[in-house]
């Protein structure tokens, strides 16, 4: 998402002692917001029907581990994607960068949903039609689903984070690069050793909102019958004909998600310190 | 080689951004053990002079040699030149130390971090004897304890003695200094100067763009007034502020006094 | 103040689709005007999405659903039913060259393919998981049959209407062909096809259960399904 | 493939499906825009709170955006459309009054709203942390009150900033208009898929969405770029 | 208003920043007129202090009062001070000018704008007038046919001059100055003081905080030495750099000559 906030870091926190630390979250308004929250939640817990959860339970496990299946590798490869796809559109000669350029707006200019489906029922289907692929080996994986979905999201998250590290890869200070060179380094050494981590750092701050937007998006694969978590949930509420009860539990799971993305990720930052 | 190869030789450098041309033909020579300070006003093409000798800044015309060794040069579709032998140009840029004015330290990387990254990465010295190497060189600079100090965390003072063990650990036939001091307070300033006076006692090659006058007068062997591109006057310090030939020096000297 | 008769805003062709200028047309379109007009009712048609048509329902934003919603127990729980008005049969059809009963057996290793939120996906996951290789849970019957005849799945269980006039097509008819109804399970399968209401509007349960009677004696049922279905009677047993 | 798509399909008027994928276009945009507007305004307002905000302010907003982001938005759609409306009108029949139907469009402008508004309140909050606080310190020594030092200074210099960001969201914003399917709003996304269903040409009219979407994209890129040049006047240019 | 009313006074001024005490108890007048230069090592408080005259830093306790005119202070919870009436504070801010050290020019308005901006939207001028008091002050810092420029294509110096002009368009009561010259070059430094020297020369009052000694000596009417939060010696300027007593005045003069 947004390429913008690159701006100061975070520092690691000196340690505190264990009172002073508490004291930010005893502050009368912060113990009024807690008490709804808990308010709210013995509500959630007592007044709704949960009753169904044991029974679905071992589903939802499983859909979760779809979901984080597909988030966890579609980010890896889309980051390891957007990585000369980011470089190439600051330094790579003309006919690449364009390539770049046009695949990053042509990704991020249209729905996910479509592309899942060009590349599901279009791509895929293409396949079905030579006999020697369905003769191979690899018939039974391009028969299931999840390649395409997997295939989607990575080009989808390669898109977005390519226009992310293109700003970071032409963010980093010039001086940096050109000490490098000024001590003879190599082009690629330059690159592996100071362009490469420098520019990385500095899109971390936006990678945790890249990759729960990401995590957002993950549910769309149920279009083409991917059960992810977001599927278990749907057919939940499809078999109980309970509206609330299943989303509020989705929405528990994907803020745990999220919180612990978050904070993963602000202490990955704050393990380098930042020159600005 | 012998002690008359220049350790710096600069032949006739032009110099054009697009229509401006910045360098109008400079010559200049420095040999082992020559401190030359390069002076001029705001504009004059110092730092441009500076970032040509190690190629950051690719010449129109002109040659440049290091320690007797030319850089293979080709001539550019547009007219200029560009270097032709990458492999060459890096192991001549090894050679060379730049110590930026704005220090350019990687701030990834801890203070031993920045000063063995190129011994280890680049001159392909064992991590242990560069560490061992690193050290020395820190303490001489006075920074043995900060070396796990990141850059960020660093006083301008200490960012500046690291950017100079940086280039000092790689033991460079000549060190190019620009505008040393320009970004520190005044305390600093003194602090930075006692080490490249020290540098300068050791006889080290240096070729430094300063605004401190007084440091040109007491540690150059060598001046060097540019002015609109071109070499106006050079000649020893005393020479060159006591007894400035060209009327824009007498006036240079005269605003900055 | 009219009734909004709720349709899925996916289309069901015959059932009820649009036009690209928006109007829906189909089976259900005409009969849910001809139980309107029998029952001297006001009635608009009201696209929601599947997905959210119950809760539709129950916060008012219509007021029955005509959708080719299946009568069951399950539903019950949050809705009320009138009496059915269609029952089909479900059936499976499969690739000519695999050898796909319609039975537990007969899935043995093979990829179903279901509507998602069907009472048939709800059969096939009861029926048929235990034995079938996978089942895959479709958005619509369209995207299951593109990949029956993709060869991606070896099956589709669904609503024997509804997979008919692929069948008849070229593409259905080169690839394609019935392998007969599963057997009956009336706890999923349900009771037929019902109007929805809400629980609380029990006379105009009581008005549209005696306008569906009204239609079914007078003839108006019969006229109305024989452009779509020519004679077969769709009402079932 | 091709030759075997249809393409009378997309003529304009019926029986083609070309009007009709237009007009979904059209309320697409509109919906997309009157979202992304309200987005822009919380945005504002948000990150206003979590700059200069007391510590309660600061906490709301900062629980927002966390709740807000998290959430998947076709659940925020339907928890609002549907529990939203019963509680509204629970609430508006317990004080006597009669119930009201959101519609629709307001409905969707305001989720969107609110999700754009989440996003848009970070990167706002990270353009205005990128504006020199010298700048704005020279604005109070001079005796510029708060609100005008925000509209005179702050506001202009953080526009650039934001620009890439806010572009991103109204990317975002055009297509999350999806959402709406699901409270039946014909918008593109749902035309789109009733043509397919209703022809069977799927590829044909999945291929022209796409191609309108991104013809969208490439006519906002051009006034994004005149925005930005704009905002950039007088600025170094962008390394 | 006589004359004997003090422009800038300040009483018993403390500043903390968390634990630490930044001010320590400082006291200081400056009539009408005056031309007050504070010099002091890094780190003695020295912008802490001017920022405090403007209230950019609430102090800790103490009295500043501008033109006889005090602000209206009030206690905050955690024992500190806080602006109490916010008109007065806009209204007294209005008559103070600030030359910050980098500027601070606003990148997104011309310099012409610049130099409009607070007679048009705080004092409620006419634009008219107001572009044409601008243009005035402009041509009097030799700014004259730079109005439409944006700040970024300005020289330092230029910049420096803008912000200047600037301050004069608001006729401010005194004008303050953090280190005016430190970021520019040697020749940019003579400019910008030259034009400092005139409006001492017109007898404005002004406070700045300097570490150009000889500049001091030259246009200040009272120097100000600050160590470690404290006014350890004030005089005349001869006084100051001709008769230093305190040892630390003694040598910090030492260290800068
Ligand atoms: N990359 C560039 N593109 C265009 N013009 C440039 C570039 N770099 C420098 N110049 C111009 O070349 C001239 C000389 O610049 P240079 O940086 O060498 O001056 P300098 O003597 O180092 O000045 P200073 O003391 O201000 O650092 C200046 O007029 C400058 O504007
Ligand atoms: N916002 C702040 N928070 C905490 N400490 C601060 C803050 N601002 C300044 N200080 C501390 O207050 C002391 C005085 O700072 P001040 O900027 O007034 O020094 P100075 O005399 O202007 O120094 P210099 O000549 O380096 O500008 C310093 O030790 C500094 O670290
Ligand atoms: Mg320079
Ligand atoms: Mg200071």
């Amino acid at each position: 998402m947004p390429d913008i906030d690159i701006d100061t870091p975070i520092r690691p926190a000196p340690a505190l002692p264990l009172r002073a630390r508490l004291a930010p979250l005893l502050m009368p308004h912060r113990l009024v917001m807690a008490g709804l929250a808990l308010a709210a939640l013995t509500a959630i817990i007592t007044q709704m029907d949960w009753s169904w959860l044991p029974g679905y339970l071992p589903k939802i496990g499983h859909g979760l581990l779809v979901t984080l299946a597909l988030l966890v590798s579609s980010v890896a490869a889309g980051f390891a994607l957007a990585l000369p796809l980011g470089a190439v559109q600051v330094t790579g000669p003309a006919p690449l960068r364009w390539l770049a350029t046009g695949f990053c707006t042509v990704i991020r200019g249209t729905p996910l949903l479509l592309q899942l489906w060009l590349i599901y029922y279009g791509l895929g289907a293409l396949f079905a039609q030579f006999p020697e692929i369905r003769g191979s080996w690899l018939w039974p994986y391009l028969r299931q689903a999840w390649p395409y979905g997997f295939l989607t999201l990575t080009l989808s998250f390669a898109a977005y984070q390519g226009e992310v590290m293109r700003g970071a890869f032409a963010g980093v200070p010039r001086g940096e690069l050109e000490a490098a060179r000024a001590f003879g380094m190599p082009r690629m050494m330059v690159f592996r050793r100071v362009w490469f981590p420098r520019a990385v750092h500095r899109a971390l701050p936006t990678l945790a909102g890249e990759i729960i937007l990401q995590l957002k998006a993950t549910p769309l694969v149920a279009t083409i019958t991917v059960t992810d978590l977001y599927a278990v949930i749907t057919r939940v509420r499809q078999a109980t004909y309970l509206t609330y009860e299943p989303l509020l539990l989705l929405i528990a799971i994907y803020l745990c998600l999220s919180g612990t993305l978050t904070l993963v990720l602000r202490w990955l930052e704050a393990r380098v310190p930042s020159g600005s | 080689m012998n002690d008359a190869t220049p350790a710096v030789e600069i032949r006739d450098l032009h110099k054009h951004f697009g229509r401006l041309e910045v360098l109008k033909g400079i010559s200049l020579t420095a040999r082992p053990g020559d401190v030359v300070a390069v002076i001029g006003g705001s504009g004059s093409g110092k730092s441009t002079m500076l970032r040509c000798i190690n190629m950051l800044e690719t010449p129109s015309a002109g040659e440049i040699a290091i320690h007797g060794e030319a850089y293979a040069m080709r001539p550019t579709r547009d007219g200029g030149l560009e270097p032709a032998d990458r492999r060459q140009l890096q192991r001549i840029r090894a050679q060379l130390g730049m110590v930026f004015q704005n220090f350019n330290l990687w701030p990834h990387r801890t203070v031993l971090g920045n000063v063995i990254e190129v011994p280890v990465q680049v001159l392909g010295m064992p991590r242990d004897e560069a560490v061992a190497r690193a050290r020395q060189v820190l303490d001489r600079v006075g920074l043995a304890e900060k070396e796990d100090a990141y850059p960020a965390h660093l006083s301008g003072g200490q960012q500046q003695r690291c950017a100079i063990a940086r280039v000092l650990a790689v033991e460079p036939l000549a060190m190019l200094f620009d505008e040393p001091t320009s970004a520190l307070d005044p305390e600093l300033v003194g602090e930075v100067l006692n080490v490249i006076r020290d540098l300068a006692a050791e006889k080290r090659t240096m070729i430094l763009v300063t605004h401190e006058m007084g440091f040109a007068r007491d540690v150059a062997s060598h001046v060097v007034y540019l002015k609109d591109g071109r070499i106006e006057e050079q000649g020893p310090p005393e020479q060159i502020f006591g007894d400035p030939r060209s009327p824009h020096l007498q006036q240079f000297i005269r605003s900055i006094a | 103040e009219p009734y909004k008769v709720g349709i899925a805003a996916e289309p069901y062709p015959p059932f009820y689709s649009p036009d690209s200028s928006g109007t829906w047309s189909g089976w259900e379109i005409d009969f849910a005007d001809a139980l309107c007009a029998e029952i001297e009712a006001d009635c608009v048609i009201t696209p929601v999405a599947w997905d959210g048509i119950i809760p539709a329902l129950n916060t008012g934003k219509i007021d029955m659903i005509v959708a080719s919603m299946s009568i069951t127990e399950e539903r019950a729980k949050q809705i009320a039913f009138s009496d059915k008005y269609y029952d089909t049969p479900t059936g499976v059809i499969a690739l000519k060259d695999s050898k796909v009963q319609p039975t537990p057996e007969g899935v043995d290793g093979t990829y179903l393919g279901v509507s998602v939120g069907t009472i048939h996906e709800t059969y096939a996951r009861a029926h048929f998981a235990e034995t079938a290789a996978d089942i895959r849970s479709y958005p619509t019957v369209d995207e299951e049959l593109q990949d029956l005849a993709a060869g991606r799945i070896d099956a589709v269980v669904g609503d024997m209407l509804a997979l008919m006039p692929f069948l008849e097509s070229d593409a259905g008819a080169a690839c394609c062909e019935y392998r007969g109804a599963v057997e009956s399970d009336p706890s999923i399968l349900g009771h037929g096809v019902g109007v929805g209401l809400r629980k609380e509007d029990t006379e105009l349960l009581d008005r549209v259960n005696s306008g569906i009677a009204a239609i079914r004696e007078n003839g108006t049922y019969d006229a109305l399904s024989e452009p779509y279905f020519e004679g077969l009677d769709i009402y079932g047993s | 493939m091709i030759d075997a798509m249809d393409f009378s399909l997309l003529a304009l008027s019926s029986p083609g499906w070309g009007g009709a994928l237009l007009a979904g276009f059209l309320r697409s945009v509109e919906l997309a825009a009157g979202g992304y507007l309200l987005g822009l305004v919380i945005g504002l307002l948000g990150a206003t709170a979590k700059l200069y905000g007391g510590r309660v302010l600061r906490d709301i907003a900062e629980i927002y955006t966390l709740l807000i982001r998290a959430v998947p938005e076709l659940v925020l759609m339907l928890l609002f459309y549907y529990v939203g409306t019963d509680l509204l009108n629970k609430l508006m029949g317990a004080m006597g009054r009669e119930g009201i139907d959101i519609d629709g469009l307001s409905a969707g402008i305001l989720v969107i709203g609110l999700v754009q508004g989440g996003y848009a309140t970070e990167v706002i909050r990270g353009a205005i942390r990128a504006v020199p606080p010298g700048q704005i310190e020279a604005a109070l020594a001079f005796g510029m009150s708060p609100l005008k030092v925000l509209r005179r200074v702050t506001l202009p210099a953080m526009t650039p900033h934001a620009l890439p960001g806010m572009a991103n969201l109204w990317m975002i914003a055009t297509k999350d208009t999806a959402l709406l399917a699901v409270i039946g709003f014909s918008e593109l996304t749902l035309v789109t898929k009733q043509a397919a269903a209703a022809t069977r040409e799927y590829f044909l009219f999945f291929i022209a969405a796409g191609l309108l979407y991104l013809a969208l994209t490439l006519i906002s890129n051009l006034g994004l770029r005149w925005l930005e040049r704009r905002a950039r006047r007088g600025l170094p240019a962008a390394a």
